[in-house]
């Protein structure tokens, strides 16, 4: 590994089903990242469950990387068959190499139309010499050697993955990799990496759905319902037995209808509670919702957004459910939703959305998204923060206890089943302090206006938004975007432009007063989102006075945004 | 549930709120309220241990009516909150009230899976075979002749059997009770409430005001049930398939192993990062 | 009748249940009816289902009333128990009177405070004089000679709805009604009605919602699918039979989730297609509403709204259902709202829903209230509009057919099952033109690019707003605010202000064009609506540049609008 | 249905569309599709004369495989879809294609209720015990201690009786099919199309990805069913109270007339406004 290559390098393998395409990347993080090189992994596949094509998108950096590139340096196809289905998410330059086995025949138009150059190795022919070998193995032993990773580290990262009780499959792989890396050492090298600086921190790999996951069972989550649902299931499944260890449980519902009125009985009984979705499982949680919201009833819903509206596309991703997030319920239902900003942040955000939760006895939604949520990272080990669930309870006092009570902070103690006085009915219908039903409008007005404050008083402190940078063109955007923007802003920033990013976390309630001070001498305001009808701009536009002339930048998935599209939009806005 | 071991005697007006029903006088619930009371005094249970929670219509109004904790939910998804509070806080003893629009209606997913899940609740349905709250339409238990505004004529449609199809989804206790005998409804809530796992009790319980047949018409065909209740699956689906809806008491227990599942263990979260960790 | 009374009274009657206060409303409101006298009449429950406490709102005018006015002229009380339930619904003034039976103790204390004249009458006593004589009746009578309406027409209309077949009812009841009015004969009156103009108008007797149902039956709808829920159960209840003298049938489906699925495939079949809900259903319904957006399938939703959020008050009105009908969707998901102004609009908005459903192929919320829809007027019989259900159907023609092709307008022809080479399959996964799943970003963008036009190509012409007067000052309003502004903007007026009025019927797509050509000249723009959160406000501003100042007025049910409350608004914002 | 005498005959191949199902090599779904159109054929119905519904699963992709109108709604939601769009539409024939998880888990509200109103629809439910789709979570079919990620070790939970629940719901014929066997499948599939009202067929259907122990264990089990079909509720009850899942035939005919509401009349709206009219 030379210190000259580039500070990040960008890999694709492609493959049809059961050729390993998938265990060849992850093979490939866990040697860079070996290596001491931060990481990120993406997949993609075609609709078969299985057996169709399959991409495994990699990117490696000096830095932490938490999006992808403009475009690939390097496209390694085990074979050609339906791959252009990927085309529009491969992109390819006159710069990219791209290795393809003769035998799996013409390259198809859009790497041909690339002008990408392509090199030929025989990973078929290669592989077969080798008694057990893998095509993916030798591949992957040919993309190493190109791209300047020692064979080392893959041999290593194989033997870790295989596992001590299969030495013979290890030594397969080992030989595979060596007739790739050998094939490949006598090509014309494309893009290499640089070594990386010393490895001194701590270094995890991790995806947003695992890091979602335990920034719960940290925030102080103990009960979990859901129904599975791409993309999402992931943090069910992650959850299910980690959550056990820690006096948790998790149980699968029915429907969505279910889980989420689970987790309202359960957070009645005390326990913090979550739930995780998509689109479609939301939408059936919205009634339940706003029972939580009239109930004053703590909980966390996940929601890992992927291109709407209704079934869409399960496997992609897109900002596009913030609409229903924030406005979605019935009635006026004031309630909280964050949003992380990247893989790291979602152990920061479930860990806050939990705090928030039980701090202002609300429903809390997290939006995650597909990009964020099933990209495995290769990260900086994330910082402690102190959120854990702080609920207000009541132990014993006033009598008769008055479960609504009018508190100047909105919230009042909450009694838990099982104390004794502090027996009261939750209820959906419009109550008074007591909780029981009224339809008097002093008392509806009393309750809306009890619900609101307690959202407005609380101090939601620095972490409502990630501010980074200044100057007098400030990009304001959300979640995922977040990433490939401070790309592109770092990038501007080399070029001598000044813009400040502020990425919310914090999405509603909104905060005009805190925004606005970030905003104070900006004169010029991009707005970023990943939607088809610019939901997040329309949204600020609702809640907050942007100063200066505002151009809202939106378009809808599957397509992630990349540094140089946002480049653009930057340039275009008067860079 | 869990019986306590009290040292104190309790009395049904102990579990009773102060907030006055808003029932129709004559409201077949007004009984149940009462058989709820009677049976929890029985079981001597605190009543901040015991959770009452439903969905919506007359009978979900039931909770605020008790003096335990209870929560009133919305239409139709009581036994999931039920559910998700019983397993989170196995301590608490969880009654579920529901009427036959809210439970078997728009509720009828939840009862297939509580069923089947057999966590440790009593269900009590108040069917009084019409949607009262909202004044009169036909529910799935609705005689197919019964005339309703909504329904004119009649929706022609047979009731169905929530009886047999508890039993198919896996409940592990099924009764029949009604409000108009109030001593032996209390005597089947205690047992259920007794007997492990899923416990379901459909309480015949008239409404005057939108089925006024009803409370004269029924007390003729009721009767307690001639056949000794059953633990075998195949003669008690037979049995409640072809029972005309008026045999009272216990009709089928089971001995299935209530649902609970527990933690493993009690460690601090901390220890998952090994998992990540490189 | 004199012509020298009032051009509106407002009259209450309120007593326990069994009573017959809701009775004997109905047979004034007839009864003014038949003099020719516009009327609305609402009522108000206590929290039982039976045997509760009860208030007959009404009022009757020379020209049309749609709202209530500022006070009740006349308080009538059969009892006194628990009316103080009421008080904030029933505001009464000094020159308000109160006719009480002296047996019904003493006034609360609401009317006490409101230095109403108070006046008694042996209602009970001289109930019991009339063998089965009923109180109600005698109220009736004594109300009537109170407010100069002549006796014979409350004979009449008793006679009338009593019916033929009792004629010793329709006796019994002349004679307490003869006896209530002679009672009150001896008192000092208060305001009195002036008799109407020649009645030279059809006039209808009907409530929003029945209008609502009628007006979908004119637009076309064939078939209904349903779920009882107050206040839209009498949509159902009222179609139920009618709907199958014209050729359709109403299913009553098991829960919401039903109905809407239920609709989406009767719609699919080629039926013209609706449903009735409040909140809580309309939560229920919005996964699947996304489903008709996604497959294009046209359907009508109707959302009677009550106080929310969570399942709130149901028999009392709001304006907040607002932010779930437009922004509840997952996903980018564009429909269209529609809302009627009053009672009477009822009828065109439910024939325009339609009409647009079946036109642009796409779900129509139509937002009517509580307070709309479980009102019942004296009207004037509406004008007959054209709109009737005009779907683009496929007859055959280019192979294979293109369900979802993009045509310039957006919208494109619908085969219905049973047509020849249109089979497809209609779907809520991201689809190509002929319908065929696929994940491929460019189909996505096509298929989202084509929703959104044929929303935005459509020509809604002048129906979009109802548009009256001009001035520098604009009240920007919707929905069932609409008729007391309107009032209130005529005392305004009469009082020499300027003051234009823009009531939206289409909520969404937002017409920004339209508005700003609409706001031509206003200096001053003042937005009311009854919500806690200032949805309609937060709409508004998230899509359209209204002008010059903008002054939000909001705030929630349960309590409607009154004109001096909106006179109030105006006179401080400027006037 | 409605039998249509229609005069050319038709080859199963007229009922398959263009569009590459997206099953793993091996899926039990493909036989079902080809049996399908093995019935379809059989019945000669015109291709657009016949509508498939189905909610979301690898098996409800089956509409787009086939050349006939289709409908791929919602997760759970096909029954009700296919009553508005049967009883809108009573001349078309109507087929409900499911899994275990849409049909069982999420749509189980549908399910009770399709089969108490008893609409003319042919509910086929390719059972694979398990969420192919989502990769692999247990289904109310799935054996307790079958292992899954989101349940390690099983759920603990016993499967439920689908085919009681249909009965004790108002299901007019219950059948059992394995996908193994296609022209046993396609048969009972003609005969459920030709049986009035709402007829269930639950079909065995593996899945060889996430449940690779179905397709040779499966084989073992399956057998055509010893007892004759019945139309006897009660015994009915007990016998599928009381298989084990794996009998194949038809276990229930019934004799309930669909319901298929009817307009009384086709009169201009304008007659409703006398209603109004002062
Ligand atoms: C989602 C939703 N749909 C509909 C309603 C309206 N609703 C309230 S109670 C009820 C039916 C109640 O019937 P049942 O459960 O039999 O109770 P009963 O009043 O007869 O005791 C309905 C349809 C609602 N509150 N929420
Ligand atoms: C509302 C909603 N929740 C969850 C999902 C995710 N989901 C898709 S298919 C499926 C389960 C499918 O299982 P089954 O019906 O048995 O079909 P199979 O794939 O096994 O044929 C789930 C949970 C969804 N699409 N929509
Ligand atoms: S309407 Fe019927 S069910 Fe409801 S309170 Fe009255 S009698 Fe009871
Ligand atoms: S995952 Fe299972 S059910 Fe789905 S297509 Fe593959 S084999 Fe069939
Ligand atoms: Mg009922
Ligand atoms: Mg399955």
């Amino acid at each position: 590994m030379t210190q000259t290559g580039q500070e990040t390098i960008s890999v694709v393998l492609t493959g049809s089903g059961g050729a390993g395409v998938m265990t060849a990347g992850q093979t490939l993080l866990d040697a860079a990242a070996s290596l001491g090189l931060y990481g990120l992994m993406t997949r993609s596949t075609g609709p078969q469950i299985r057996g169709g094509e399959a991409a495994a998108l990699l990117r490696f950096g000096r830095r932490p990387v938490l999006s992808h590139g403009d475009r690939f340096d390097l496209l390694v196809a085990l074979d050609f068959e339906n791959i252009s289905r990927f085309g529009a998410e491969i992109p390819l330059g006159a710069s990219s190499v791209v290795i393809a086995d003769p035998a799996a025949g013409d390259p198809p138009e859009f790497v041909v139309a690339s002008g990408a150059r392509i090199v030929h190795v025989e990973l078929a022919k290669l592989a077969k010499t080798i008694p057990g070998g893998r095509i993916s193995m030798v591949a992957l032993g040919a993309l190493a050697q190109m791209i300047g990773l020692p064979e080392s580290a893959i041999v290593g990262a194989v033997a870790a993955s295989v596992g001590k009780k299969k030495p013979d499959a290890i030594v397969t792989s080992e030989k595979a990799v060596a007739l790739g890396a050998a094939a490949a050492a006598t090509l014309t090298p494309g893009a290499r990496i640089a070594a990386p600086d010393r490895l001194d921190s701590e270094r995890w790999s991790i995806t947003g759905n695992e890091a979602t996951g335990y920034g719960a069972i940290k925030g102080g989550i103990r009960f979990v319902a859901g129904y599975p649902i791409t993309p999402a299931t992931e943090i069910l499944e992650w959850m299910a037995p980690t959550l056990r260890q820690c006096g948790g449980v998790l149980v699968q519902a029915e429907d969505e209808l279910a889980s989420i009125n689970m987790i309202i009985g359960s957070s009645f009984g005390g326990a913090p509670s979550l739930t995780a979705t998509a689109g479609p499982g939301l939408s059936l949680m919205i009634e339940s919702l706003g029972l939580a919201v009239a109930s004053e009833t703590p909980l966390v819903v996940v929601d890992v957004m992927r291109s709407g509206p209704s079934t869409g596309i399960a496997t992609k991703s897109e900002q596009s459910d913030l609409n229903i997030a924030v406005n979605g319920l019935h009635g006026d239902a004031p309630h909280v939703v964050v949003a992380p900003t990247d893989v790291s942040d979602c152990l920061l955000t479930a860990q806050w959305a939990t705090h928030l939760a039980e701090s202002l006895q609300t429903p809390v939604i997290m939006l995650s998204d597909q990009s964020i949520g099933q990209a495995r990272a290769i990260i900086d080990r994330p910082e402690d923060v102190a959120f854990t669930a702080t609920r207000d309870i009541w132990t014993g006092g006033e009598s008769p206890y008055l479960r609504y009570g009018l508190t100047d902070s909105g919230v009042s103690a909450m009694a838990i089943p099982g104390t004794p006085g502090g027996q009261h009915t939750a209820d959906g219908l419009t109550h008074n302090e007591r909780g029981t039903p009224s339809s008097q409008a002093h008392d509806h007005v009393a309750q809306l206006d009890k619900r609101q404050r307690k959202l407005e008083n609380f101090d939601y402190s620095d972490h409502w938004a990630e501010i980074d940078g200044d100057g007098e063109i400030a990009v304001v955007t959300w979640g995922s975007s977040t990433a490939p923007i401070r790309e592109a802003i770092a990038a501007a920033r080399d070029r001598g432009a000044k813009i400040k990013l502020i990425a919310l976390r914090l999405i509603a309630p909104a905060q005009p007063q805190k925004l606005a001070a970030a905003l104070a001498g900006v004169k010029r305001v991009l707005v970023i989102e990943q939607s088809h009808s610019g939901q997040f701009w329309r949204y600020l536009r609702a809640h907050y006075d942007l100063p200066g002339e505002v151009t809202p930048i939106f378009r809808s998935g599957p397509l992630p945004f990349r540094p140089g599209e946002i480049g653009g939009y930057l340039a275009h806005g008067g860079l | 549930m869990n019986i306590q071991n009290n040292e104190r005697a309790f009395k049904p007006a102990e579990y009773k709120s102060a907030v006055k029903p808003v029932w129709c006088p004559g409201c077949g619930d007004h009984s149940v309220l009462l058989s709820i009371q009677r049976a929890l005094a029985e079981l001597a249970l605190p009543p901040e241990e015991v959770a009452v929670v439903s969905g919506i219509g007359c009978s979900s109004r039931i909770p605020a009516y008790t003096n335990c904790y209870g929560f009133h939910g919305v239409h139709g998804r009581s036994l999931a909150l039920a559910t998700g509070l019983k397993v989170a806080r196995p301590d608490l003893t969880v009654l579920v009230a529901s009427g036959d629009g809210d439970g078997f209606s728009i509720g009828g997913n939840h009862f297939l899976h509580a069923c089947r899940r057999n966590v440790d609740l009593t269900y009590i349905v108040m069917d009084n075979r019409i949607y009262g709250m909202t004044k009169g339409q036909p529910s799935p238990t609705t005689e197919p002749d019964w005339d309703t505004a909504i329904a004119p004529g009649g929706t022609g449609l047979s009731p169905f059997h929530p009886l047999v199809i508890a039993l198919a989804s896996g409940a592990n206790y099924i009764a029949r009770a009604f409000s108009g005998d109030i001593s032996g409804c209390a005597k089947l809530i205690v047992d259920a409430i007794r007997s492990p796992g899923f416990s379901f009790v459909q309480i015949l319980s008239p409404c005057v005001t939108f089925r006024p047949d009803q409370q004269k018409g029924w007390k003729d065909f009721i009767r307690p049930a001639m056949v000794p209740e059953t633990d075998d699956h195949g003669r008690a689906a037979r049995r409640l398939m072809t029972d005309d809806g008026f045999n009272i008491g216990v009709l089928f227990r089971g001995a299935r192993p209530p649902y609970q599942p527990q933690p493993l263990d009690h460690r601090d979260p901390s220890h998952l990062e090994a998992e990540f960790v490189l």
